[in-house]
């Protein structure tokens, strides 16, 4: 249909085109109404305006840094890299679902806790074919009612899935009686910590091959970019006709999905379901998609900056341990990193140059008597 | 109290760009009245129910291990429930305050003494107001990030200068008589949280301050052109944050005449639930003190009850979790009645 | 489906029977039965939350009726903006509802993104877009964001978006209220163009001219109720005001004002920002100086630069305070030295829309509310009642939340903020965007009783009409300079307009 | 300090990964890594020490990171024992050799290690058991049982230790009710002064809490519903700086030694063994000592943390 509608010939239909008159040409140039194309400069000039519009700033920074300081102290972040790889992956895996959510001008709280549950439900099985599936299924379940209480109810994200964060600990401990249930099938599950591609591991291939599937669906599928105008502006994604709820059902879910694979592939990991695992799986989470430029507001941001954000902060964690710094020690040079990193956006430099800025010049002078110099016209010669 | 007129829930999610007037009904407004009443309500239903299916609450001195649960984080909800009207949805580091506060108290007064102690702890806690604010308010940085940060340099640094071990106060020393302190079947703590909640629940509602903080929620930018000096504004919702998460740590220690650096584990998602389940909205504006304090007992009740009952942790967890939902959905459906 | 378009010029295409909208208790649309016919610009006009937007909302399926049905060619369309658009009916809305991270090709195309085997073709999409803005004659970068844009471009850009659908009914909801008179008239010009081609145009605007320049007939509504509807050619303006307001209003015609300017109150030197290039500009007590030029000129940057709204990168600016010049460093400074601001985003920037009238207006008098910084809901009801008086908002009610009031009424409230200072200077940026007739005429009123009453009163706006009857002075910006100034007298429509455009040089002093 | 020695590391020390779940952040753990570092030093070995923090992901990440790194030996400290055996095989397809320290791992997972040294965490609850038995001689009374953490292996050891230990010896104690107390003084008292209303203090005769810190708190809890400690039959386990005390004024009955010095120290003896290719006698586990009265004040039981 839509496709249809848009097979339209380069003389768009119903409207008999003919040349603008003079009068209209230089109505649209001389008002203003023209910039853009043609102000459109040098290479350079386009090239910066493009960078303009990424989102990704602040994570690269973050990330160049991260990277030179880890090379100059601990190289062996590099010469072991699916070391490195796996805590990137680790760290990030549950990121990318939740940037999904975000995007969209929402938030889900209750990652951690479904990774959890998840987890517990697989671990009631033999059959680990099975205990994926169903793990999976809660994901898909858990989406599903943070979607229905979002869009059904109309109770705004934040709340409903902090309330799923405690519900779905608190199904993760009842069901498994609060004791860490190993699996039957350990032998598998060991092997599933083992590299398969290359020096690859499952849980690294599969994170890559998430951030490959979103980043695409986000930026050339449909759907996925219209995710960005249901986070940019509802009230015009919904007037444009596009279904808006049912976006909303799709990015919640995947977002679960994506949580509830990542407790499978931690508890297969682990050889056993942990109810009490994954206490700084949620935070970690955030941290990696908003370092990555994505904003909490909606509609700004991208899949590939919480990569970045994932990449920085795993990399960081590993290269703090190989130094053997103390850990309180490393904790605050995570914070401190953290803490710079958020003020060190452009952004933010901007909002505090302009209020010191500002906060100087009511200093200096606070009153002045001087006669006003008579206005002299700025009419052009 | 007028908050308790004003809506529980958020008008419009941040995303929506335009936000959509509502006109009400008499059934909607009806309804509504009740929905905006519904902690109290709730809270009523609760009590009450308790009092009469779960022998034993009503004793005296279970009336006063409620107070216990309610107080310490009720004292540091009541203070965060500024950086949620503020807009800023969560002070992460609280968890750190309360530690830090509970750890200076009792690690300081042995050493040196208890005035050096309380002034230290209070010292901190505006460094802390101080960083989140500015950080906050004058870069603009995201809150969830900026505390999340001073989560972790606070926790180390806590961590790496006092060796992390665990203090205990002399027995029946001034902290532990302090602790012991009991109006009736009121335990100290709870004084205090009452104390507190007074003084911030009248510097929320009552004055300028405070209502620069819920304009501020509401809508940053029209705020800054009424002429309010926004980022001092962020700044002052942390500090009183800070202040009431460091009182919180003294109540703590002074409970338990002991402190940990860990004692104050789950303090910050546990104090935001209060402060949603109370009807505050996590979008700025909208909220009260009282309605934290109320949001407070509502959970410290249930859990109690659940204990009493014997239910294990995990169900704690599940009705908790359930409650936030529910508290909220009954609004949200109550407005959609209303508006059509 | 616009194969039929050619066909039967002047056939009904569009039908609201008897439609009926409540907003829970209120009445927005009461029984409203209009038709529109191929070929004809169909205007719709009311004062502000008369339910024109309500009504349009519904034809385009953004809204549901209460009662009553749509019916196109005959037979009634299912609800929601999909069928709606399938039907061929396409909205442009009063507030802007484009996404500002996306693309002017995104934005265009959005809900309608072409594809390729299952992925979005950002050629097809560019190539569409680029022919929908072709179609209405202006031209833009299409990569770039429209947050980047003027308030301007964006509404060309929702027109776009609205022709890019190949709608056979358009529906524009005061798509003037941000133009300039040029623009505007370009646009009247493309309108009638469409027209001729087939489409059936409803278009919706407070400027009556333009509805008597463009449209062939006018329905008026009031309170929500349908009034009257006529071939525009058997009307006349003040038959329609009439109409609208429901009686004999009392007009405020060119009184030439009697100022007597006193001193200078508002003083900025050699002021730059960014798009703003050192301008000079004294306002004195009780004087009304006019800022006239085309949307984007920056106008808007200029006055939020000298009043430290956004950052100034150089000048400087002194105010009267008793006999005492202040400099002014911060906004703040400037508001508490009685400079007042009437931003342009009214809803973005002027109001806390989920905040009741009353905590609005008491936001910039919290000092004079109260004593010793304490407060209370009472006391700034108790305050805010009189002013709310004065500015006429309807309903009065200052415990209602502003987003629940319409255009007009919010302007009012944004205003009356001020008041309550008895400020010295009064800044107002496009104070009468979007705003009815009789709004417009009161708060004509309340800026002139501010001069009067000795305030400095500095306008911007991109309605010539206003600007004349309003300044006593006129400086014209252009490229954020000083293009000309012009006094009362010498003022007229062509010259200011030939200052801004930079045609030919007029000066007089 | 660890870290320090790590990098100004002398070519003789042997570099030692020390993956331990918990540090600075519990008492416990402090007092471990003291003594710990203190061996260390002694012994020559260059600690690197990582604190998942009860995070088995996390432990799991810092055990390959150590891999990684190649060191001579690798100290595990399981955060979840049932999670500790990919760990292990990956060392072992390193060869590097991983003692356990603090608590064990599972009967299975003990050939892929080099020996363990510390408290049999199941004797510990094994030992309170017994003593409250004791003190029950025979009759029938019912108590509470205070838990660790929920999820926490050492609670859950300690909770089937003494569980399986009354039912076995003592069937005439009954446990009527049993709520974390987190390992938290304050948290303890609450939901022991909870449980007390929920059973009705005067049909309960003795507390059972899996820690001394807890134990304080049930303690308080007791005393300030005004009920007589001395009456009441209370064990727990630790001994430490705040139970000691208890046990020496009689408000504890009886607790069981757990040294965080022992503890810590040893696990660099055997470490240390282990690198130096000595022949391991079995494990090194840690003195049980029970504390009563009777025997609290001695030297030997002086509590250090
Ligand atoms: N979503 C809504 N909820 C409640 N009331 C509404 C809503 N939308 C509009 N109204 C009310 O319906 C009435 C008609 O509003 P509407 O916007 O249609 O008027 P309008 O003619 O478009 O005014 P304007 O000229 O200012 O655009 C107003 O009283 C308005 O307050
Ligand atoms: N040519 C342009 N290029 C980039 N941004 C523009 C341009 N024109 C306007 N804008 C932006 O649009 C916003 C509004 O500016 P605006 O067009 O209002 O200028 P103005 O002279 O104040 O006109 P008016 O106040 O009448 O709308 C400003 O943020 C400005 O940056
Ligand atoms: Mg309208
Ligand atoms: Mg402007």
């Amino acid at each position: 249909m839509a496709a249809g509608r848009h097979r339209i010939p380069d003389r768009p239909r119903g409207v008999r085109r003919r040349p603008r008159p003079e009068s209209e040409q230089d109505m649209s140039t001389s008002h203003g109404v023209t910039f853009g194309d043609d102000s459109v400069g040098t290479r350079a000039d386009q090239l910066r305006r493009t960078l303009g519009r990424r989102t990704e700033g602040r994570g690269v920074a973050l990330l160049a840094v991260v990277l030179v300081v880890v090379v100059i102290l601990e190289p062996l972040v590099f010469s072991a890299y699916p070391v490195t790889l796996s805590r990137i992956a680790l760290v990030g895996l549950v990121a990318l679902g939740l940037t999904v959510v975000i995007l969209m001008g929402e938030l889900d709280l209750s990652v951690a806790s479904t990774a959890v549950l998840a987890g517990v439900v697989m671990a009631q099985t033999d059959n680990i074919a099975v205990g994926v599936l169903l793990a999976l299924l809660v994901g898909v379940a858990v989406g599903l009612v943070n979607a229905f209480f979002v869009i059904k109810v109309g109770i705004n994200s934040f709340i409903a899935t902090l309330g799923m964060l405690f519900v779905l600990r608190g199904l993760a401990i009842v069901v498994s009686n609060s004791e860490p249930i190993p699996l039957e099938n350990i032998s598998f599950a060991i092997s599933f910590g083992l590299p398969i591609v290359g020096p690859l591991t499952p849980r690294i291939v599969i994170f890559i091959l998430v951030f490959l599937v979103l980043h695409l669906f986000l930026t050339r599928v449909r759907a996925g970019r219209e995710f960005y105008a249901v986070g940019g502006n509802r009230q015009a994604a919904r007037d444009a006709g596009i279904p808006v709820d049912r976006r909303l059902v799709t990015g919640f879910v995947v977002c679960s999905v994506i949580a509830a694979g990542a407790g499978a592939i931690n508890t297969l990991e682990r050889t056993a379901a942990d109810p009490t695992s994954g206490s700084t799986v949620l935070l970690a989470s955030f941290a990696a998609a908003i370092i990555g430029g994505v904003a909490l507001t909606g509609g700004r941001g991208s899949i590939l900056g919480t990569l970045i954000g994932a990449i920085s902060l795993g990399t960081l964690e590993v290269g703090l341990t190989l130094t053997g710094v103390q850990v309180d020690i490393q904790q605050i040079f995570i914070g401190g990193v953290l803490l710079l990193a958020v003020m060190t956006d452009p952004a933010s430099l901007r909002a505090a140059s302009f209020s010191l800025r500002t906060s100087l010049r009511g200093l200096r002078g606070r009153s002045t008597d001087r006669e006003p110099t008579p206005s002299h016209d700025a009419t052009a010669p | 109290m007028n908050q308790l007129t004003q809506s529980p829930v958020a008008a419009a999610p941040p995303a929506a760009a335009q936000v959509e007037p509502v006109g009400r009904s008499a059934t909607g407004t009806a309804l509504l009245w009740a929905a905006e009443r519904g902690i109290v309500v709730f809270t009523a239903a609760l009590i009450l129910a308790s009092v009469v299916f779960v022998d034993g609450f009503a004793s005296a001195v279970n009336i006063a291990d409620v107070f216990h649960r309610a107080a310490p984080i009720g004292i540091v909800a009541v203070g965060m429930t500024f950086v949620v009207i503020s807009g800023n949805y969560l002070d992460l580091s609280v968890v750190a305050q309360v530690a830090t506060s509970a750890v200076i108290l009792i690690g300081v007064s042995n050493s040196v003494s208890i005035p050096v102690a309380i002034a230290l702890a209070f010292a901190v806690s505006v460094a802390y107001g101080l960083v989140n604010g500015v950080a906050v308010g004058y870069f603009k940085a995201n809150a969830v990030i900026v505390t999340l940060s001073t989560t972790f340099v606070g926790l180390g640094l806590l961590r790496w200068l006092s060796g992390g071990s665990i203090y205990f106060g002399p027995a029946d020393g001034p902290i532990e008589s302090f602790g012991d302190i009991k109006l009736g079947v009121v335990p100290v703590s709870a004084i205090v949280l009452v104390l507190v909640a007074i003084v911030l629940g009248f510097l929320l509602s009552r004055t300028n301050f405070g209502f620069a903080v819920r304009s501020f929620g509401s809508n940053k930018e029209s705020t800054r052109l009424s002429g309010v000096n926004t980022p001092l504004v962020v700044v002052g919702a942390f500090m009183i944050t800070a202040f009431a998460a460091t009182i919180a740590g003294f109540v703590l220690a002074a409970y338990s005449n002991t402190a940990v650096s860990s004692m104050s584990d789950g303090y910050d998602f546990g104090a935001l639930a209060a402060i949603i389940i109370g009807g505050t909205s996590v979008f700025g504006g909208r909220g009260s003190v009282l309605r934290t304090v109320l949001g407070v007992i509502f959970v410290s009740v249930l859990t109690n009850v659940l204990v009493l009952s014997g239910a294990d942790f995990g169900w704690q967890q599940v009705a908790i979790g359930s409650l936030i939902v529910l508290a909220v959905s009954v609004d949200a459906l109550a407005r959609k009645v209303s508006r059509t | 489906m616009s194969d039929e378009l050619s066909s039967a010029v002047g056939a009904v295409v569009i039908e609201a029977v008897s439609i009926t909208k409540r907003f829970g208790g209120a009445v927005a649309v009461d029984d409203v039965s209009v038709s529109v016919r191929t070929g004809e610009i169909y205007a719709l006009v009311g004062e502000n939350g008369a339910g024109k937007s309500t009504l349009m909302r519904i034809l385009a399926g953004v809204l549901e009726p209460t009662e009553g049905s749509v019916l196109v060619d005959g037979s009634p369309i299912e609800s929601g903006t999909r069928a709606a658009l399938d039907a061929g009916i396409a909205l442009v809305h009063q507030e802007l509802s484009l996404v500002p991270e996306m693309t002017v090709a995104e934005n265009i195309m959005l809900g309608t993104f072409p594809t390729r085997g299952g992925t979005i073709s950002r050629k097809e999409m560019r190539r569409y877009a680029g022919a929908a803005l072709q179609e209405i004659g202006v031209s833009i970068d299409l990569d770039e964001p429209v947050s980047r844009l003027s308030v301007s471009l964006r509404q060309f850009i929702e027109i776009a978006r609205a022709v890019a659908r190949k709608p056979r009914v358009l529906i524009l909801d005061e798509p003037t209220a941000t133009l300039t008179p040029a623009e505007t008239d370009y646009l009247l010009q493309m309108l009638k163009r469409l027209a001729r081609a087939g489409l059936a145009i409803v278009y919706i605007s407070h400027r009556l001219p333009e509805i008597f320049s463009t449209c062939d007939r006018v329905t008026v509504l009031r309170d929500g109720r349908h009034v009257d509807t006529m071939d525009i050619a058997d009307t006349t303006p003040d038959a329609l005001v009439d109409k609208m307001v429901g009686s004999e209003l009392k007009r405020v015609h060119q009184t030439a004002r009697e100022s007597s300017p006193g001193d200078v109150v508002l003083s900025a030197r050699g002021i730059t920002a960014p798009r703003v290039h050192g301008i000079d500009l004294d306002v004195r007590a009780g004087e009304i100086v006019g800022l006239g030029g085309l949307v984007g000129a920056g106008r808007s940057e200029f006055v939020r630069a000298m009043l430290g709204v956004d950052l100034r990168t150089g000048g400087d600016v002194t105010v009267l305070v008793d006999g005492r010049r202040r400099r002014i460093g911060s906004y703040q400074a400037a508001v508490r030295h009685g400079i007042a601001f009437v931003p342009e985003e009214r809803r973005q920037d002027g109001l806390a829309l989920t905040m009741s009238v009353s905590d609005n207006i008491a936001l910039p008098n919290r000092g004079t509310i109260g004593r010793g910084g304490v407060t209370s809901a009472a006391k700034q009801q108790a305050f805010a009642g009189p002013l709310v008086d004065t500015v006429g908002l309807r309903p009065p009610d200052v415990k209602r939340d502003v987003g629940d009031y319409s255009g007009g009424n919010q302007q009012k409230v944004v205003i009356a903020k001020w008041l309550g200072l008895r400020p010295r200077v009064i800044v107002l940026d496009e104070p009468t965007r979007g705003v009815d007739v009789g709004a417009k005429a009161e708060i004509h009123r309340l800026v002139q009783e501010l001069a009067d009453e000795g305030t400095a009163v500095l306008v911007i706006s991109s309605d010539l009409p206003e600007l004349l009857e309003l300044s006593d002075v006129i400086h014209v910006i252009r490229d954020g300079r000083i293009a000309g100034t012009l006094a009362r007298d010498g003022a007229d429509e062509r010259s200011v307009m030939s200052l801004a455009a930079g045609e030919s040089m007029v000066t007089s002093s | 300090a660890c870290g320090t020695d790590s990098s100004s590391a002398s070519d003789g020390d042997k570099n030692v990964y020390a993956l331990l779940p918990q540090g600075t952040d519990q008492p416990y753990g402090t007092e471990y890594l003291k003594a710990m570092n203190a061996e260390a030093e002694k012994e020559g070995i260059s600690l690197t020490i990582t604190n998942s923090q009860y995070d088995a992901d996390k432990q799991a990440s810092d055990c390959q990171v150590a891999v990684a790194a190649q060191p001579d030996l690798i100290i595990l400290w399981p955060a979840v024992a049932d999670t500790v055996r990919p760990c292990l095989e990956r060392a072992r397809a390193a060869d590097i050799p991983v003692t356990i320290t603090n608590s064990d791992v599972k009967e299975e997972d003990k050939s892929l290690t080099a020996g363990y040294s510390g408290p049999d965490t199941y004797g510990q609850g094994v030992s309170s058991a017994e003593i409250m038995c004791e003190l029950a001689d025979g009759q029938d009374i019912n108590i509470l049982q205070v838990e660790g953490l929920t999820g926490n292996t050492t609670a859950i050891d300690r909770k089937a230790g003494f569980e399986d230990t009354i039912a076995e010896n003592c069937p005439n104690v009954t446990i009527v009710a049993s709520q974390p107390g987190d390992w938290n003084k304050d948290d303890s008292q609450t939901v022991t002064s909870e449980m007390l209303t929920a059973t009705g203090a005067d049909n309960i005769q003795g507390i059972y809490a899996a820690d001394d810190t807890m134990v304080a708190g049930a303690i308080d809890a007791l005393s300030s519903q005004g009920l007589d400690v001395e009456e009441m039959l209370i064990t727990s386990i630790g001994n430490t700086m705040l139970g000691n005390p208890l046990v020496v004024s009689g408000l504890l009955d009886g607790t069981v030694f757990q040294s965080s010095e022992w503890d810590g120290r040893n696990a660099i003896t055997l470490a240390a063994k282990v690198l130096a290719g000595e022949e391991l006698d079995g494990d090194l586990f840690m003195p049980s000592v029970k504390v009563t009265a009777a025997n609290a004040s001695d030297p030997e039981v002086a509590p250090n943390w």
